[in-house]
């Protein structure tokens, strides 16, 4: 019965879905207004024609999440913030003393050849997860993608290498202190805007000529996007390291 | 550099920055977690009330993020409406105060920089969101909130409050979900972001109108998630009476509005009339079911024995009266509807605090086991009894206001019926806090409540403070109204700046 | 608008057909599906489903991706870069969400020994 | 517009999200649904959003199907 109800609400939802999509503008339209916009306020144009200028980035992507729509990505690393603070709210953070009985017996540990390649591996990921986040700007990538990366690369190391012996590598009281750099970081080089006689996340100022602008931005494209990409890997680190943690016993 | 005009940003980047150095600080002193979030919100609330004095003289503030026109980044756009951010700070660093002893008893330890990190982060993201010009940046700023939210329900070492949260959690991620899906739509008929880029776009897109109708329909049933209107009310009861009465107060209190004022900002966008779309017939839906809420809420709420749970569906049952007030589109009960919005909040808060009280004294929680605790603590039970006065609506306090309004606007809209639902679900609860306030003072006494015991002040405090602004807001009602009319007006006027 | 015509827009915006598809079929994990952690495979599709919904509105017929490299000219057509922003913010809250939530139900089958919706109702009335 | 190869990986799209829903085994089902993410992954870089599929692959098929299974590792692997 209670199946038959929920069959025939989503049945209706999805009749009245349909309905909408279908007199949405055609997918692929070079003129449609997403496009286009309205005459002198289409904002795609500006940002294709005048992002790489502007903010310093030929990434046009980059460009607007860390300066045309800078606001929602500093609510977006917040979020992550959030998510980790979260999971700490709920399971608690690791404790160093108690002895991890299962986790110790990583049945992976002890093959050589996982654990030489993983050793052989990992700079290799580090690597390319630093190559991710310097280059988003030029490239497809970015600091975010990049810190998932790197934090992959640490859930691989902490999975081989066994959970204290990890712990001991990545201690908690070291940890803390770069979890919320990546909010820090956001707001640091947003009131430079503000000390600099503009408004909040300006990367360009009218006092100077356009070569310090462009070094200016850049170099805080850059900033922000190592801030992003350290934080989002260690809150990832964290996060792991959390769940996997034992308090039963 | 003008650091006045800088206000609307910085109220929401101060709790975040201090709700992200919190964990550091903790990692040193663990008391000094308090004092710096009540540092953090004491700023944010001078800076809110300088901006609501602001918009009280001059009208709206428009500040684009990024010295951008605002069609190409995101404005933050300070209104009536905004003036929220006064409520939600000042509540919150009354919350905040009251917290200290109270969450110190309850939670572990370990968990109390993640509190207070939490409840910034939960109050940054509503401040983000009543302040925001941007669609995409309400969804941001919504996430924040309810992220924090579900965890500070589940904060709590209980089995039911895990329960209580993943219950909350799933039907919340769904609604961000479909908020998520409906700003999609509109996105891709108006091309833009901006509420009131797109306000001015979208009765030109007479060729998609069944694209802007499911864009409502998503948003109406996110929005009424996130404030429990009737069907999708379940997460609610749950939630709000097994977390921590601070967080009580402040999910009660503040977080259910939040989906009032994204309901607000819709109406703002499609208008109430002569708007693309007729929204009408919806709205008068949304005033049944904001009926049928108003006497469940309010009947439920008679047959609860535990004091958190009676107070969690009587918040069911006031949000009712807010979205009737909204709905039923006539210009009084509009105001009463966004008045209630204010003093629900502060009455909530009120009487959620005050059972915090007397549960952190007494570590009793059921009604039947309180009998005569106003023996035992009289300062806190007179200030509940301000609080449960002016929720029922007695005319000196300020519950009188809204709800004189809204049955008003529903006798002048010629729908009577809903004054009756009004007049009903007052009745009940009522008979419910007849309830309260016979089992606190005239049962008799139990042994261990004859001696007179208060509350440490840090819980008096906020209690008393809360008490006397039920008190100042009904009498003077003038400056609420005053500063609301404006609003009420200019949503329900077509024109748009 | 005919029937004729309404598939004639299907087949254009298929799109965003297979992208309601996937959305229903994550409402419908969400709702019928008793496991927790089986709910929050279905809460996932319907993640999905939304940004592709969002990014295949901002596609081009012919377009590039916007990033300016080498050897482009003004001309170039390119896609439409907004949505791809927005969905950048969206993956992230996404998989906000679902760690917040699978720590929940770690914590939940601590204290209950279950995951199973309807078992986990029982418990709780009790 | 819709060439060939997107109309294939649209439909396998739907096929692996129903064998998602359908397979009780839910260690199977993160690793199906780990698939899903990287069509997923694929159906983005087809429509020119390169910086998007990078995230879905790292963030998509990545951390949340690692995090899906230390759930299932944590609690029970059978769906009852």
């Amino acid at each position: 019965m209670r199946k038959v109800v929920v069959l025939c609400s989503l049945l209706i939802c999805y009749v009245l879905l349909l309905f909408a999509v279908v007199n949405m503008p055609s997918m692929g339209d070079p003129d449609s207004i997403t496009i286009k916009g309205p005459p002198g306020r289409g904002a795609v144009p500006r940002y294709l024609e005048k992002g790489a200028e502007e903010c310093g980035g030929e990434n046009i992507i980059t460009d607007i999440i860390l300066n045309y729509r800078g606001y929602d990505t500093n609510g977006e690393v917040t979020v992550i913030f959030t998510a980790l603070i979260g999971v700490l709210a709920v399971l608690n953070r690791e404790r160093k003393k108690i002895s991890f009985s299962d986790m110790e017996q990583s049945p992976v540990k002890h093959s050589v050849i996982v654990y030489t390649i993983v050793r052989i591996l990992l700079p290799f990921i580090f690597i390319f997860s630093l190559y991710v986040i310097l280059f988003g700007e030029v490239g497809p990538g970015g600091g975010f993608q990049g810190g998932t990366i790197a934090a992959a690369a640490a859930i691989i190391f902490i999975l081989v290498f066994g959970y204290s012996y990890s712990i001991g590598k990545f201690p908690t009281s070291w940890r803390i202190n770069f979890e919320g750099i990546a909010p820090l970081t956001f707001i640091a080089m947003g009131l430079i805007g503000l000390f600099l006689g503009k408004n909040y996340l300006t990367f360009m100022f009218p006092q100077f000529s356009h070569t310090t602008n462009l070094t200016i931005a850049r170099s805080m494209l850059m900033i922000i996007e190592i801030a992003i990409g350290v934080g989002g890997a260690f809150i990832f680190t964290s996060i792991f390291f959390a769940m996997q943690r034992e308090d039963r016993s | 550099m003008n650091i006045t005009h800088h206000f609307p940003i910085l109220l929401d980047m101060v709790p975040i920055a201090a709700a992200c150095t919190m964990l550091i600080i903790g990692k040193f002193r663990r008391e000094w977690c308090y004092y710096w979030a009540l540092f953090a919100i004491s700023i944010c609330t001078v800076m809110s009330a300088g901006l609501v004095w602001e918009v009280y003289k001059t009208g709206p503030i428009s500040y684009v993020v990024g010295s951008w026109e605002r069609w190409f980044g995101i404005e933050i756009y300070f209104d009536h409406i905004s003036a929220c951010t006064l409520l939600i700070s000042g509540l919150g660093l009354l919350i905040i105060i009251f917290s200290k002893h109270y969450i110190a008893k309850e939670i572990d330890e370990r968990k109390i920089p993640v509190y207070y990190s939490l409840i910034l982060l939960n109050l940054a993201g509503m401040l983000g969101f009543v302040i925001t010009g941007d669609l995409f940046n309400l969804f941001v700023m919504m996430e924040i909130l309810s992220l924090s939210g579900y965890a500070l329900v589940a904060i709590g070492e209980e089995r039911i409050a895990q329960l209580a949260a993943f219950k909350y959690l799933v039907l919340g991620a769904v609604s961000s979900l479909s908020i998520l899906m409906a700003i999609g739509f509109l996105y891709s008929i108006t091309g833009s972001l901006n509420m009131h880029e797109i306000a001015l776009y979208l009765p030109r897109a007479k060729d998609h109108i069944p694209v802007a109708i499911a864009a409502f329909a998503l948003f109406i049933m996110g929005f009424s998630v996130k404030a429990a209107l009737f069907p999708l009310h379940i997460w609610l009861p749950d939630a709000h009476s097994i977390a921590p009465s601070p967080v009580s107060a402040l999910l009660s209190g503040l977080v259910v509005k939040i989906g009032i004022c994204g309901l607000l900002r819709l109406l703002f966008i499609y208008r109430y009339v002569g708007g693309l779309i007729n929204v009408e017939p919806v709205l008068n839906i949304i005033a049944w079911l904001a009926a049928i809420t108003i006497v469940m809420g309010a009947f439920f709420a008679v047959f609860q024995d535990d004091i958190k749970m009676m107070l969690a569906y009587s918040t069911v049952s006031n949000i009712g009266y807010i979205f009737l007030g909204l709905c039923l589109v006539q210009s009084n009960a509009l105001i009463g509807g966004i008045v209630h919005i204010f003093n629900h909040a502060i009455i909530k808060v009120l009487l959620f605090l005050c059972a915090g009280a007397i549960i952190y004294q007494t570590g009793c929680r059921r009604l039947s086991d309180l009998h005569g605790v106003g023996r035992k603590m009289p300062i806190t039970m007179a200030c509940m009894s301000i609080g449960v006065l002016s929720i029922v609506g007695i005319p000196p306090t300020n519950g009188f206001i809204c709800k004189w309004f809204i049955a008003i606007g529903a006798m002048d809209a010629k729908k009577p019926l809903f004054a009756a639902a009004l007049l009903f679900g007052a009745l009940f609860i009522f008979a419910y806090y007849i309830k309260i306030l016979n089992a606190a003072y005239f049962k008799k006494p139990r042994a261990e409540f004859e001696k007179r015991d208060e509350a440490p002040m840090t819980m008096l405090v906020p209690i008393v403070l809360l008490a006397i602004a039920c008190l100042a807001l009904g009498v003077g009602a003038y400056f609420p109204l005053a500063f609301i009319k404006p609003a009420a007006k200019s949503l329900l006027s077509t024109a748009i700046r | 608008m005919n029937y004729m015509q309404v598939i004639d827009k299907a087949g254009t915006n298929f799109n965003y057909v297979i992208a309601v598809t996937l959305f229903i079929i994550g409402l419908y994990t969400v709702v019928a599906k008793d496991n927790l952690i089986k709910k929050f495979m279905g809460l996932n599709i319907m993640e999905t489903a939304c940004f592709l919904l969002y990014i295949s509105m901002g596609a081009v017929k012919g377009g590039k991706a916007p990033i300016w490299t080498e050897g482009l000219k003004k001309s170039t057509v390119f896609v439409n870069p907004i949505p791809q922003a927005l969905i950048l913010t969206g993956i992230v809250v996404a998989v906000s969400t679902t760690a917040l939530a699978l720590s929940l139900m770690i914590k939940i089958y601590e204290h209950c020994e279950t995951l199973d919706a309807e078992k986990l109702k029982r418990l709780e009335t009790e | 517009m819709i060439w060939r190869l997107d109309i294939i990986l649209l439909l396998f799209l739907v096929a692996t999200a129903l064998i998602v829903v359908r397979t009780k085994d839910l260690l199977a089902a993160a690793l199906i649904f780990g698939a899903y993410s990287l069509i997923m992954c694929i159906v983005w870089q087809q429509l020119s959003a390169p910086d998007i599929a990078l995230t879905e692959a790292a963030v998509g098929a990545g951390v949340t199907t690692v995090l899906f299974i230390v759930t299932i590792s944590k609690t029970t692997r059978r769906e009852e």
